[in-house]
């Protein structure tokens, strides 16, 4: 690995990244913003140009998916990025029109092409830690409901589901965890009534994998806090500290992390090593730091920080197992 | 003598057509004076400027002596000019009084004041004999209530000068004698009237002067008093014109058109038509006539497969047709010249061949296998052209809509004799036309007739029916009050079995 | 399902109902005057563009900022529609394609917008949006307390008094009855000296006023800033609500709410017993389903203003 | 009056109109993307690449493109006649979005359950697709004519339903592991095809196209030609007379819908097996409905003005990647679309200008533009 930072006009080299979006769009303050944020910041380290080292097409509709990827690939860009297990398919039918083109995938493991990379989560590690969180600030406040609203369901949004409530159940057995799934990632009315719902039925604490529909939860959340009935909202994706504020405070307990930044950053600068780790499926766990909680969570009590991370160090040395799939 | 209205040297172009030319009418206060014209001679045109619906292209207009620029109905308004269109401008689901009052309504506070509103068009109507429930609602009201509603519209603004365009086109007799007696009775009040009618007899019944146009040119303007009816046609058309319908004795046949105790529900869901039997002849007219409202629709929809038959039976040529569907009761020989010609006899949008073979498009030679053959369809559409005398501006080309109501009604009238059907079922044929027309219209009636075919003829025209019918049904409520010989009977026997005070065998 | 349940799905549904009404209310207005307006989706998506840009940028410096933000939807909405009554009315355009290209612009304008303003695909994201209320002794009355007075948005009065006012405008005033002359007739109401276009405009731009406060209401309760599924559908939901309605401000009023609880509805079926057990799916469609079932069994003679979406024309006859 | 005059068009000057209309909307294109602080000569070299696949500014070639334009261009034609057709008939019908969701389920269906060689399997996917289309439109049909329940209503409350009916399938019954598509479809359903894919350079072109020319003749021939079809007209424009001439309005309106609907479900059926190899859930509508009324709208609803405006607007669509490439926004071709639309409905407007310039040009007689003329 080259680390000559200190020049990086003089070393400027020639590389292009570009990124195909889903339907939620660069901004989605998900997935497909957070590979965004992975994909500049390579950029600006290596005194790429925005608009055109580096750049992105927005999808309007899945069909959308192949003449994208294939716009860019006609571009002879030296990697091209797609978040969501959506883009599968036509990642696969890209790879093998274009051969040459490097490419990568994110949240997605099936797509067993040698010019494909592979980027998946351990989304169930991570949920697991603000499961226990969430036990211990409920059981530590006298409160017995807490929840998890999912967005689609599917098998990859039950991994969040699923170690959350086996993190709740560990340090808070008694704990009632209301479940409910919006059928939709963009839709914050629907995270609102829902999240109304459960806060009625007494959650305390609500965990969201809904992307922008769990905004709506967060609302909520805020809202009820800032007049005395103080809920809290776990944030998903990235840290959603600052979507929870009101006055001083924020209705944000804690975040559960997964970098996909990370993902698409680092496999940006392996591709530019010379290092494109293609045909490979790249894992991001709590072992490296992949998924996990943020650094600062000033909602967390000192002691519930420290077995938080208690259960990171076993869970990443192997010690203790979370299971992908929700009990039913 | 001041005239209250003068029109000079109007000029009014359409495209491709010159509505007025060089028109100039006088009207003097008090009187009733009357315009008569051909279909299209525009009189309706003039009229509609004077009410400020359009600006003349050439002319000037003093009302009161005083010289105006009529730009928009409100200036009408203003100066006292009111019109009753020759199709009402009402608004059905609004009550009488909303109506009356649209555009100049009375409020207390920012809320509509309908009590005092309906309480002043309670007083009006009083004052004018006009008889009209304030409350009731237009879509509940006979037509003739609603052309009242029409007037008291404009007495409502203080009307002077009343404009009439073609009144007595929609009403019965009685209701026509009784307009008669209304206009009166303005004129007495101080007002002024201006009467479009293509019938002479009205005009010489109520008008004092009378204004003749053809082909948008003034030709004169006579006092009624000492001008016979049939110098006033000649005025009109250019040439003599015959009034009595030119037809021989009839020589009626066997039984076409059977109907056995027929009961129809109307709109209202009650029975329109009760029990009522008839039947036609081959060979003959029968005319149907009876006060607007008393079963004709209700009848003519259910013989013609329109409207369900609850009871009762229908047979043509002893085929039954009480429960078949439109198209086979018109496989079965029968034929149908709608009542409401824009809204069942054309489709306005299509063209002129379209309409052509409204019923035939289905079958040879208009089609094979289903696929139109527009070659075909054509040549039918010249050759009735041809033969009716339909004019219009494209030829068979000719989007119905653009036609005038004359020329579509001869459109219909060619198609429907063309099928040749063999009992004719004929509803107010020569509404709204000029008596060229009607002459015309009425002269292919009979020729029917004479080729045997069994014809009902419904009309609201007492002369119509009268002139053109062998033998003549009288519908009062929903049923058959009478059935006399045309030639032994008169208008006045008529008129008290419409009203259901007298019945007769037939 | 027991009471407490239905209570507590009142403020949600009332939540939902409340822009729907608001749309529904605008419809009424164009409609009534004789303009079909199926760009109340398009509208509304423009105030809640308007409405949630605002109130981003004004929130740091007053409280009042949601509130602007609904006004500014409201003149945001106005001036949208005035393209809508300008081409239907004066250009004579067939109003469908003319609402239908006011959709299609809605989407893209709104989202250039923000690029614009924002450099992203949405607004900025406010932090708070309008407020639940609870009405002090009001809120305190058993059953119909927590049901209508506690912890409601203020939009949901907002559009009740609109019901009320559109109710009087529309049947009771001088300028109702002109109105509606306009859509059921405009030729007599032209006899009448009343000047159709101006009572077109008029109901025109109200319906875009109303939509654009929908739009604005329903991102600031239901959202947290404005982005093109903002407003998903919810204009046509109005449109259906309208007809569903027939064209009177209570039956819209009525059909809003419909809709609102059977939105709601979908999100507890999971809660009631015998419903537990269908796919989620089934409660999604559970709204639509009724609605039509609904218009089948009301399904009645009222028709809608007879002129609305013909074009006027002086000289027709 | 009930029946507006969706289905009016005219000769001569008709096509004037829509041209004048395309024209500025590019016109309204250029001056949003200048606003932008951007060369509409960007814009127009994509959408040039996006209609011929030649790039003038880099002087290369590139096939896929014109596949990509097709691609694009078939679901949106055949939405359009799902309108069109309907609007002749004097219906109006919003639901070409649902009945092309439900065209698409009944082709995942048949795709993935019936085990046949191509050449049946293939025909059979698109009459599945057809026939679910139609079946769905005639729900619409039917309430109309047997309960008088207006058509756009259900049309509307119809599309959501079949999003969650598809949604509820291929979660429920279809669904593969990740449970928002099915299992791929057997090579014997598909429409792909690797020489078209070939020729297109490496495009998804496939030979859906086949059906979908086929549709715009049928669509043509039945409108224009038919005694079926001037029975559809006659009740689009006056039901009163077409009953009075003895046809079964109601029994064509339920028949119009149904075959609007099978164009429609054509469509999902197409971009199924044609586009895509397998059946997806959605999280909402694609648009296809909308895109198909605005392309009906613009092409007047017949069948010529239809493919054209189709091929119109999937070069737009197929040029938005190379705008946003090149940092054009992508709303851009919406908002080109929307103002075309917009143009086409100031009809009016536009031919006054038209025979303005004209009077202008040549001072001898030339009449104005009567209501008549103008779709009164
Ligand atoms: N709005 C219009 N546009 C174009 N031409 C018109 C219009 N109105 C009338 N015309 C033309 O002007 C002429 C006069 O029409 P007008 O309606 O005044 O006739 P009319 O005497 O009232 O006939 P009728 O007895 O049938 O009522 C007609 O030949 C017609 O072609
Ligand atoms: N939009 C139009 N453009 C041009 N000419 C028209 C138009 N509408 C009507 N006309 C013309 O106006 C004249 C009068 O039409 P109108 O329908 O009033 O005829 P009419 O004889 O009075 O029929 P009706 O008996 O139905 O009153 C016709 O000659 C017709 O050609
Ligand atoms: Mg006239
Ligand atoms: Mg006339």
């Amino acid at each position: 690995a080259k680390e000559e930072k200190a020049a990086p006009v003089a070393a400027k080299p020639v590389f292009k990244v570009g990124l195909v979006t889903d339907l939620g769009g660069i901004d989605d303050k998900s997935f497909n913003q957070g590979t965004w944020e992975g994909v500049i910041r390579f950029g600006e380290e290596n005194g790429l140009v925005k608009g055109t080292d580096y750049k992105y097409l927005q999808s309007g509709a899945e069909a959308d998916y192949v003449p994208n990827l294939s716009t860019f690939a006609d571009e002879k860009l030296d990697l091209i990025v797609a978040p969501g297990f959506l883009f599968a398919n036509a990642m696969g039918e890209v790879a093998e029109k274009y051969p040459q083109q490097k490419l990568m995938i994110i949240d997605d493991s099936s797509v067993q092409k040698p010019n494909v990379v592979c980027a998946v989560f351990a989304e169930h590690e991570g949920s697991y830690l603000v499961g226990v969180a969430t036990g211990l600030k409920a059981k530590a406040d006298g409160k017995k409901v807490v929840g998890f609203i999912g967005g689609m369901q599917f098998p990859l949004i039950e991994k969040f589901q699923a170690g959350f409530e086996q993190g709740v159940k560990a340090v808070y057995p008694e704990a009632k965890i209301l479940v409910d799934y919006a059928g939709d990632f963009g839709a914050p009315d629907k995270g609102q009534a829902l999240a109304q719902k459960q806060f009625n039925a007494g959650a305390y604490i609500i965990f969201h994998a809904a992307g922008g529909t769990g905004n709506g939860m967060i609302k909520e959340a805020k809202e009820r806090s800032e007049k005395g009935d103080v809920r809290w909202a776990i944030g998903v994706d990235k840290d959603q500290y600052s979507d929870g504020l009101y006055g001083d405070k924020s209705a944000v307990l804690t975040s559960m992390m997964k970098r996909v930044d990370v993902a698409a950053y680092e496999v940006a600068k392996m591709t530019l090593a010379g290092q494109f780790p293609g045909g490979q499926t790249l894992v991001f766990s709590l072992k490296n730091n992949g998924v996990g909680i943020p650094n600062e969570n000033p909602n967390l009590s000192a002691d519930i920080v420290a077995s938080v991370n208690e259960y990171a160090k076993k869970i990443a040395s192997g010690e203790l197992v979370v299971s992908e799939i929700p009990a039913k | 003598m001041a005239f209250i209205i003068e029109m000079l040297n109007i000029v009014k172009d359409f495209p491709g057509i010159r509505a007025n030319d060089d028109v100039t009418l006088q009207v003097e206060k008090g009187s009733i004076h009357a315009l008569l014209g051909e279909n299209g001679a525009g009189k309706s045109t003039l009229m509609s400027i004077l009410f400020g619906l359009y600006s003349p292209d050439g002319g000037s207009i003093r009302i009161r002596g005083e010289t105006v620029r009529i730009s928009d109905p409100n200036v009408a308004n203003e100066l006292g000019i009111g019109m009753v269109h020759q199709h009402f401008k009402l608004v059905h689901n609004f009550t009488v009084t909303e109506n009356i009052i649209l555009g100049l309504e009375p409020k207390k506070g920012p809320v509509l004041d309908i009590k005092s509103a309906a309480v002043k068009v309670a007083e009006l109507s009083k004052l004018y004999g006009l008889d009209v429930d304030p409350f009731a609602k237009i879509e509940d009201i006979s037509v003739s209530m609603q052309q009242r509603v029409e007037i008291l519209k404009m007495l409502y603004r203080d009307a002077e000068i009343l404009i009439f365009d073609e009144p007595t086109a929609v009403l019965t007799p009685q209701e026509i004698h009784e307009l008669m007696g209304i206009m009166r009775r303005l004129v007495e009040e101080g007002k002024t009237i201006l009467l479009i009618t293509h019938k002479l007899k009205e005009i010489k019944a109520v008008a004092d002067t009378c204004t003749v146009l053809r082909r948008g040119k003034l030709i004169g303007t006579v006092p009624v008093a000492g001008t016979s009816e049939a110098s006033m046609a000649e005025m009109m058309v250019g040439r003599e014109v015959s009034f009595s319908v030119d037809k021989g004795p009839s020589h009626p046949g066997e039984v076409v058109l059977d109907i056995k105790d027929l009961c129809v529900k109307n709109a209202k869901g009650l029975l329109g038509v009760k029990n009522l039997s008839l039947s036609v002849r081959e060979g003959e007219i029968l005319g149907l006539c009876g006060i607007d409202g008393n079963g004709q629709t209700e009848l003519i929809q259910a013989l013609t497969g329109l409207a369900p038959i609850e009871s009762g039976s229908v047979t043509v040529r002893g085929v039954d047709i009480t429960d078949l569907p439109v198209k086979q009761r018109l496989d079965s020989g029968l034929g149908h010249i709608p009542e409401d010609r824009h809204r069942h006899g054309l489709v306005l949008d299509f063209r002129l061949d379209e309409n052509m073979v409204i019923h035939s498009y289905g079958s040879e030679p208009f089609s094979r296998h289903g696929i139109l053959d527009y070659g075909a369809i054509r040549k039918n559409a010249e050759r009735l052209i041809d033969e009716f005398d339909v004019r219009s501006g494209r030829g068979a080309d000719t989007k119905a809509r653009s036609m005038s109501g004359g020329n579509q009604q001869k459109a219909i009238l060619a198609r429907e004799i063309d099928r040749s059907p063999i009992a004719f079922v004929i509803a107010q044929p020569t509404r709204g036309l000029d008596v060229g027309a009607i002459e015309y219209i009425h002269k292919r009636i009979v020729a029917e007739r004479d080729k045997g075919k069994a014809i009902l003829l419904a009309s609201l025209e007492l002369d119509e029916i009268l002139d053109v019918s062998d033998r003549i049904a009288v519908i009062y409520g929903g049923e058959i009050v009478g059935v006399v010989d045309a030639d032994k009977t008169d208008e006045n026997e008529l008129g008290l079995m419409m009203s259901g005070s007298v019945r007769k065998a037939g | 399902m027991n009471l407490g349940m239905i209570l507590e799905m009142f403020p949600i549904a009332l939540m939902f109902g409340a822009p729907i009404v608001m749309a529904a209310l605008g419809g009424l207005f164009s409609e009534r005057s004789g303009v079909t307006n199926i760009a109340l989706e398009g509208i509304m998506m423009v105030g809640a563009f308007a409405g949630a840009s605002v109130t981003v940028v004004l929130e740091p410096v007053t409280a009042m900022a949601p509130w602007l933000g609904l006004l500014t939807g409201i003149a945001a909405g106005m001036l949208f529609s005035l393209l809508h009554a300008f081409t239907s009315i004066h250009l004579k355009a067939d109003q469908i394609i003319s609402g239908t290209a006011l959709n299609i612009l809605a989407s893209g304008l709104t989202i250039y917008l923000c690029q614009i303003l924002f450099n992203q695909q949405r607004t900025r994201a406010f932090s708070y949006g309008l407020r639940k209320v609870t009405v002090p002794i009001l809120s305190k009355i058993p059953i119909i307390g927590p049901m209508l007075f506690y912890e409601m948005y203020p939009t949901f009065y907002l559009a009740i008094t609109l019901v009320v006012v559109t109710w009087f405008v529309v049947f009771k005033t001088p300028f109702g009855l002109r109105l509606r002359s306009c859509g059921e007739h405009p030729q007599a109401a032209a006899s009448m000296g009343i000047n159709v276009y101006a009572m077109r405009y008029a109901g025109v731009i109200a319906s875009g006023a109303f939509a654009g406060l929908a739009g604005a209401t329903m991102v600031l309760t239901q959202d947290i800033q404005y982005t093109v599924t903002s407003i998903h559908g919810t204009g046509f939901i109005a449109l259906a609500s309208l007809v569903f309605g027939k064209w009177n401000p209570w039956g819209v009023l009525g059909a809003g709410m419909f809709f609102g609880f059977s939105q709601t509805l979908s999100y507890y079926a999971k809660d009631i017993k015998i419903l537990a057990s269908l796919p989620l799916e089934v409660f999604y469609a559970l709204p639509y389903v009724l609605t039509i079932v609904a218009l089948v069994v009301f399904a009645g003679k009222s028709v809608g203003p007879k002129a609305a979406g013909e074009i006027y024309d002086q000289g027709k006859r | 009056m009930a029946n507006r005059k969706l289905g009016d068009a005219r000769k001569g000057d008709a096509l004037l109109v829509p041209i004048v209309a395309v024209l500025l909307g590019f016109v309204v294109g250029s001056v949003v993307v200048m606003i932008t602080g951007k060369s509409p000569l960007v814009m127009f070299n994509a959408m040039l690449q996006g209609l011929t696949g030649l790039n003038v500014a880099r002087g290369s070639f590139n096939p896929r493109y014109i596949g990509e334009l097709v691609i694009q261009a078939m679901p949106i034609i055949l939405t359009a006649l799902c309108f069109g057709f309907a609007a002749r008939t004097g219906l109006f019908n919003i639901g070409a979005e649902g009945q092309l969701m439900i065209g698409s389920l009944a082709a995942t269906t048949v795709a993935l359950l019936v085990k046949a060689p191509a050449f049946i399997h293939i025909p059979l996917v698109l009459v599945a697709g057809m026939a679910a289309g139609a079946l769905w439109g005639a729900i619409p049909g039917y309430l109309k004519a047997r309960f008088n329940v207006h058509e756009v209503v259900v049309t509307i409350m119809l599309n959501y339903v079949a999003l969650h009916m598809n949604n509820l399938l291929i979660l429920n019954v279809f669904g593969s592991f990740d449970k928002v598509k099915t299992a791929p479809f057997p090579q014997s359903a598909l429409l792909k095809d690797p020489w078209l894919e070939s020729i297109t350079n490496g495009s998804r072109l496939n030979w859906g196209f086949i059906p979908v020319l086929i549709a715009i003749v049928v669509y043509w021939f039945v409108i224009e030609k038919t005694t079926f079809g001037y029975g559809l007209r006659a009740v689009g424009y006056n039901k009163d007379a077409a009953k009075y001439a003895g046809m079964k309005v109601n029994r064509n309106i339920v028949l119009s819908m149904m075959i609007a609907g099978a164009f429609a479900g054509l469509a999902g059926a197409v971009i199924t097996t044609g586009t895509f190899n397998f059946g997806r859930a959605l999280s909402a509508a694609e648009g296809y409905g909308f895109d198909g009324m605005a392309v009906a709208l613009v092409g007047s609803n017949q069948a010529l003005g239809i493919l054209l405006a189709g091929l119109l607007f999937g070069m737009l669509k197929a040029a938005g990647p190379l705008m946003q490439s090149n940092g054009i926004p992508k709303e851009i071709g919406g908002i080109i679309q929307a103002s075309i639309v917009l143009f086409v409905a100031m009809k009016y407007g536009l031919e006054r200008l038209i025979a303005m310039l004209r009077l202008r040009r040549d001072k001898a007689s030339s009449l104005p533009v009567t209501g008549e003329e103008a779709g009164v």
